[in-house]
């Protein structure tokens, strides 16, 4: 216990790192499955087959490998684009290679959540929309995307919660997450025990609260939905 | 029936529309002057919609003359090889002049009624706010669901819904009005509140063109119905002479399946 | 320098191997153990009685809500800290003993995992059991325990498949954190490779194809299944939203 | 580039050369000769953490300048990069429970668990000489965690530096009760000799010989002034360099 | 109408039954012998269902007896306070001989027509399969769908749905069949279908309970009349009396909305 009262700080610093990780990763991740799931809706063939490809990889490659993959390999192509340019270095440090390979990893699942929500959007309301003289832009931007985003609400809080304990696995690159204090602070003491227990502590704080918003938003935007009856 | 000066608002001439190479619409000719209701009635298949959609451009016809308020509708031809407006801006015009009510209403199921009415006014007219929203009392006092304006249409019934996709159109101030079976969707009690709306709305003298399977209503209501069979116009005229009288053997048989 | 280099792979071949099987092992174990209680305790899981279905929501919460990562080195590191357990393997006490070994303890982790979603995924299917059915159940005469036996299980588990078969896929991607205990499992072989050559490149995108082969096996596998056991259940449904 | 900055990498958990203090910093020997190293060079030093098995290839991928993490002077490894001169030695040695009869051959760990750091100078030399011949080989991310293993009584012995175990393990509270078992091993012979290493130096990359030159100059002037033997004491009571 | 000799199948007494606050049963009774057919009719939300279903106790009536086959059924109260069956045997027993045909069916949507009919006959009462499925075979034959037997429930129309429902009470061979609206959730069209197999179960002198709209099937086909209304029977008796001279105020109220 005194030992969890000492290293209390580095772990709550590490929590800190950890929501900032899964932030900046959820926020890259909507980015990419919003472009996803518009060249998968798309008429271009290539787009459409890229996205499959993307898609398709991701959820087939464990999470781990895939950052274990960007955060070594990653920068050696990375310098071979540098040097071929004689740009300055541009490190890919474990933060920036856990954003980006969550981030990545997510955009696929995204891809799916936002491809499915924009096909639940009624052809003859978008249709309605044209009909009442709004230009294609008119027509996403005011009765496509609301539609949209209320459809790929409860696939959004399932993806995140699930970003969110993938963060985890940035520890096994180094990045000093709380699941990597957790571990230091395990093997210097010799109490792992004591603290993966506190990490599963603040994991479990952290999904309430997020199911706590979810709930909120979800019944927020599903104002003039009729609930299914069961 | 028409109080107006008697306008040409939409002129349709040899219209064709083929889908690959099925010629769905096989030259077909309309004129609708203000105040006319014209109804089109033919079976299932026969290219009613299809004509209709491609009065306002939803569907771009393969040839033919569109001429809306008395100006041509200037036309090029896109990759497929079907007509499209050159101009995007008259594209808008044609639309915000011809309102659409569809089959399956079409509301905007994330916002209610109110904003459903006001929408188009506002970001596609741009008229300022204020007398849009008198403009929607108005029309929605018109049809009958003021009371519904903050009701989302997922918690209506049909013929509520229906209602408002009348009024919305309304609200766009149209010359002319384009009804696509616009009580099909529809449960058989709740057909004829719409009716009874859309018939109030031919008396006050509004251009209606209407697709429909309402024989009731096209002899009643309209000045003057189409028959329209595989893409050709089969016969038409006066409803009280055709659906009474009707001279070509098919719409005799149309008629007789349809009457029961 | 050269990008990607074979020999470091073809080399290494033999490695690969046994961390495959090592991959296989362990998520088909954890799978199957998982299901197994995950059946029974789906049930609790839907109980009315809140003393029967309370304990097993809280533990679904917990495994749920906490990564997989932390519950192994948990389980696996945390298991040393104790005393008492230290004796325990000193004695050679029978049971303890499981906890001395790596692959038990991932085994653990990974089977009290996927139990604990696929507890969720049953109940959920339960649940959405079409009301009527059960009551014809009864109608008929059956008993609690026979509606649920001959009714409501066998429909749920066909239900579920769909949801089923991606819990499958990620617990196959999951198992990849064994590598974290000492397991060489394909990712560890991958990682061994990695530190012996220096070649990030060629170890992690042979294990990254490796896994993705597994993947498509599996995803075929389903399809299969479902197309033999929900068939009947989707009538002309899909597809319907795809035309929008 | 004049390299009035450096980024130095270490691992963190190898004690008690580097460690990862509560608050997340790194200690230990090989932070405190970096840092006198810097002084005498007049650089201005950032510490960078890095797992270990991942190293050489940020090193090569210029994540940092170079490495200073107790990493031996091998053949293999000066494939990928150069190394300054040692700056301490040290031979290998199997750690076990005090009077076990274990010793660091084939035929004495038959059927045992030995851990090794993967990818470190003990990994290599167990996997070359004794994988498949005896003693089963259990490989961690970290230096620790074997200790962890060792301790909790998952392994029957680890392999690792002497001096590493001496400082980060024999002679702390929880290293009570182990002890090296058997001889330590130099080498026997100069193939035994090339994987284990002459010694410990600090990684640099190859198109770097500048810097090397510069932390080799800086070596030596830390060994002369006095500085150098401050730090050791701190955490040796013995000469570490060796000769 | 019955061939068999008139032996009393099921009696309730003065049934009481409350949601709550909610009384929706005020003690209603009712008998029937073998080869009768009742209809229970009256408007909506009046307790028609309720009453059906506290014969086979889906529900737990508050209050009454309910002998089945002759033996009185033995009751006990829950902590709710409502009445249960004291032996999970006789509850068993009862519910066999009774056999419940559902407004919606309610097929059992994971096995074929076949298997949801062999079902309860193996399961429930333990009959060798053999037998049961020549039984099958006889009764799908017999409500005509025995070439549907390998199709699955949510491939077939809801009047074939409804006919297997028929055919798979019909299996368990009971005693009396018990019709909660077995029409009211299908298409105009699908009805007929349906009365017809009822029809003519009805004159192979099965007992029968019918709570139904259908006041055509209840005239025709059954030999005794049951109006409920608000929890009480406000008329009953020979449904070509009852229905086509009513006493009671409300029975005409209802029959002339009913009848149209
Ligand atoms: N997008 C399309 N692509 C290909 N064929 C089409 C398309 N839309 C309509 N068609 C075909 O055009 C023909 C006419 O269709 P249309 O919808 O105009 O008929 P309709 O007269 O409105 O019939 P209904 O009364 O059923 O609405 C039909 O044969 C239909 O299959
Ligand atoms: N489970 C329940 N809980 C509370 N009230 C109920 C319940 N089931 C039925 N009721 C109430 O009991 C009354 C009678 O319902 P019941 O279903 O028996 O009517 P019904 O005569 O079958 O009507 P319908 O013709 O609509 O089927 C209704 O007012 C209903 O609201
Ligand atoms: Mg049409
Ligand atoms: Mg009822």
């Amino acid at each position: 216990m005194d030992a969890l009262i000492e290293y209390s700080p580095s772990l709550l610093g590490g929590a800190w790192v950890t929501l900032k990780v899964a932030l900046l990763s959820l926020v890259l991740a909507v980015a990419s499955g919003l472009l996803g799931a518009a060249c998968k809706l798309s008429n271009l063939l290539p787009l459409r087959l890229w996205t499959m490809l993307y898609t398709t990889i991701v959820r087939g490659v464990p999470d781990l490998v895939m950052m274990l993959l960007v955060f070594y390999g990653g920068q050696l192509l990375l310098n071979e684009v540098i040097d071929y340019f004689e740009w300055e270095f541009i490190e890919i440090n474990p933060f920036v290679a856990g954003v980006l390979t969550i981030g990545f990893i997510f955009g696929a699942y995204f891809t799916e959540t936002f491809r499915g929500a924009f096909l639940s959007v009624s052809a003859g309301q978008l249709e309605a929309g044209r009909a009442y003289g709004m230009t294609g832009w008119q027509v996403f931007r005011r009765i496509m995307f609301p539609q949209m985003l209320r459809f790929a609400l409860p696939g959004i809080g399932n993806n995140w919660l699930v970003l969110l304990k993938s963060t985890a696995i940035v520890s096994m690159i180094g990045l000093s997450d709380m699941t990597s204090l957790a571990d230091q602070a395990g093997r210097s003491t010799h109490q792992p025990f004591t603290f993966y227990l506190a990490v599963c502590a603040l994991y479990l704080a952290m999904t309430a609260v997020s199911g706590y918003v979810l709930n909120r938003m979800t019944t927020r935007y599903n104002v003039g939905v009729r609930e299914a009856n069961v | 029936m028409n109080q107006t000066a008697t306008v040409e608002q939409v002129r349709v001439e040899d219209l064709h529309k083929s889908y690959g190479d099925n010629e769905v619409l096989k030259g077909v000719s309309l004129s609708a002057n203000s105040g006319d209701v014209i109804s089109i009635i033919g079976s299932s298949g026969s290219g009613k919609s299809t004509w209709l959609r491609c009065i306002n451009f939803l569907e771009n016809p393969t040839s033919g003359r569109i001429v809306v308020g008395g100006k041509e509708v200037g036309l090029t031809r896109n990759r497929k090889g079907d007509l499209v407006v050159a101009d995007p801006k008259q594209l808008q015009q044609i639309r915000t002049r011809l309102s659409m009510v569809f089959q399956h209403f079409n509301l905007w199921s994330h916002m209610t009624v109110l904003e459903n009415v006001i929408e188009a006014p506002i970001h596609v007219l741009g008229i300022p706010k204020a007398e849009v929203m008198e403009r929607a009392e108005r029309y929605l006092e018109r049809v009958g669901v003021w009371n519904l304006r903050n009701a989302y249409p997922a918690h209506m019934s049909g013929g509520q819904q229906q209602r408002v996709a009348i009024a919305r159109a309304l609200a766009m101030e149209p010359s002319v009005l384009l009804f696509d079976e616009p009580t099909s969707a529809l449960d058989p009690e709740l057909v004829g509140e719409v009716l009874k709306v859309m018939r109030s709305l031919a008396e006050e003298g509004r251009t209606m063109l209407v697709v429909t399977h309402e024989m009731g209503f096209a002899r009643e209501v309209s000045n003057h119905v189409i028959f329209v069979h595989r893409g050709r116009v089969e016969e038409e005229g006066n409803p009280k002479e055709v659906l009474v009288r009707p001279q070509s053997e098919r719409l005799q048989q149309f008629l007789s399946g349809s009457l029961k | 320098m050269e990008l990607f280099d074979f020999q470091v792979i073809t080399t290494s071949l033999p490695e690969f191997w046994r961390g495959l099987l090592m991959t296989l092992q362990l998520t088909g174990i954890a799978l199957l153990a998982g299901f197994a209680g995950a059946v029974p305790l789906a049930v609790a899981r839907v109980s009315k009685n809140r003393w029967v279905s309370g304990p097993v929501a809280a533990y679904t919460y917990f495994f749920r809500g906490t990564p997989m990562l932390v519950q192994l080195l948990l389980i696996y590191y945390g298991a040393g800290q104790w005393q008492w357990m230290q004796d325990a393997w000193q004695a050679g006490h029978p049971f303890w003993l499981l906890f001395r070994e790596p692959f038990f303890c991932a085994l653990l982790a990974f089977g009290l995992n996927t139990c604990a979603y696929t507890i969720e995924i049953i109940a959920g299917a339960m649940r959405n059991t079409p009301h009527g059915e059960i009551e014809a159940a009864k109608a008929m005469g059956m008993s609690r325990y026979k509606a649920l036996q001959r009714i409501v299980l066998p429909s749920s588990l066909r239900r579920m498949l769909p949801s089923y078969s991606n819990e499958v896929i990620l617990m196959l991607q999951g198992s990849a954190i064994a590598s974290a205990v000492t397991l060489v499992d394909i990712t560890g072989a991958a990682r061994n490779v990695y530190s012996r050559h220096f070649a990030p490149f060629e170890a992690f995108v042979f294990a990254g194809l490796v896994y993705l082969v597994l993947t498509f096996v599996l995803v075929g596998l389903f399809k299969y299944a479902e197309g033999r056991w929900l068939a009947h259940l989707a009538p002309r449904k899909a597809g319907k939203k795809l035309e929008a | 580039k004049d390299w009035k900055e450096i980024r130095l990498a270490s691992e963190g958990a190898y004690p008690p050369f580097n460690i990862t203090a509560a608050d997340g910093s790194l200690q230990g020997f090989d932070v405190d000769i970096g840092n006198a190293l810097c002084a005498e060079m007049k650089a201005k030093c950032t510490w960078v953490k890095q797992e270990w098995d991942g190293m050489i290839p940020a090193l090569v991928a210029r994540k940092f300048d170079a490495i200073i993490a107790s990493m031996s002077i091998t053949e293999e490894r000066k494939a990928k990069v150069d190394f300054t001169d040692k700056y301490y030695a040290s031979p290998l040695a199997l750690i076990a429970k005090s009077g076990s009869p274990l010793r660091p051959d084939t035929a004495s760990l038959k059927g045992k668990k030995v851990g090794v750091q993967r990818g470190t100078v003990s990994d290599n030399f167990a996997t070359k000489y004794w994988e498949g011949k005896g003693p089963e080989l259990v490989r961690y991310a970290k230096q620790d965690e074997a200790y962890l293993d060792l301790k909790s009584g998952r392994l029957d012995a680890a392999f690792a530096d002497y001096l590493e175990a001496y400082g980060g393990f024999l002679t702390k509270p929880e290293g009570q009760g182990y002890d090296v078992a058997g001889d330590r091993l130099f080498g026997k012979n100069a193939e035994e000799k090339g994987v284990i290493g002459e010694g410990i130096g600090i990684a640099v990359r190859k198109k770097d010989k500048e810097l090397t030159a510069q932390l080799n100059k800086a070596l030596a002037a830390i060994r002369a002034n006095g500085k150098y033997e401050e730090i050791r004491k701190k955490y040796f009571p013995m000469d570490i360099y060796g000769n």
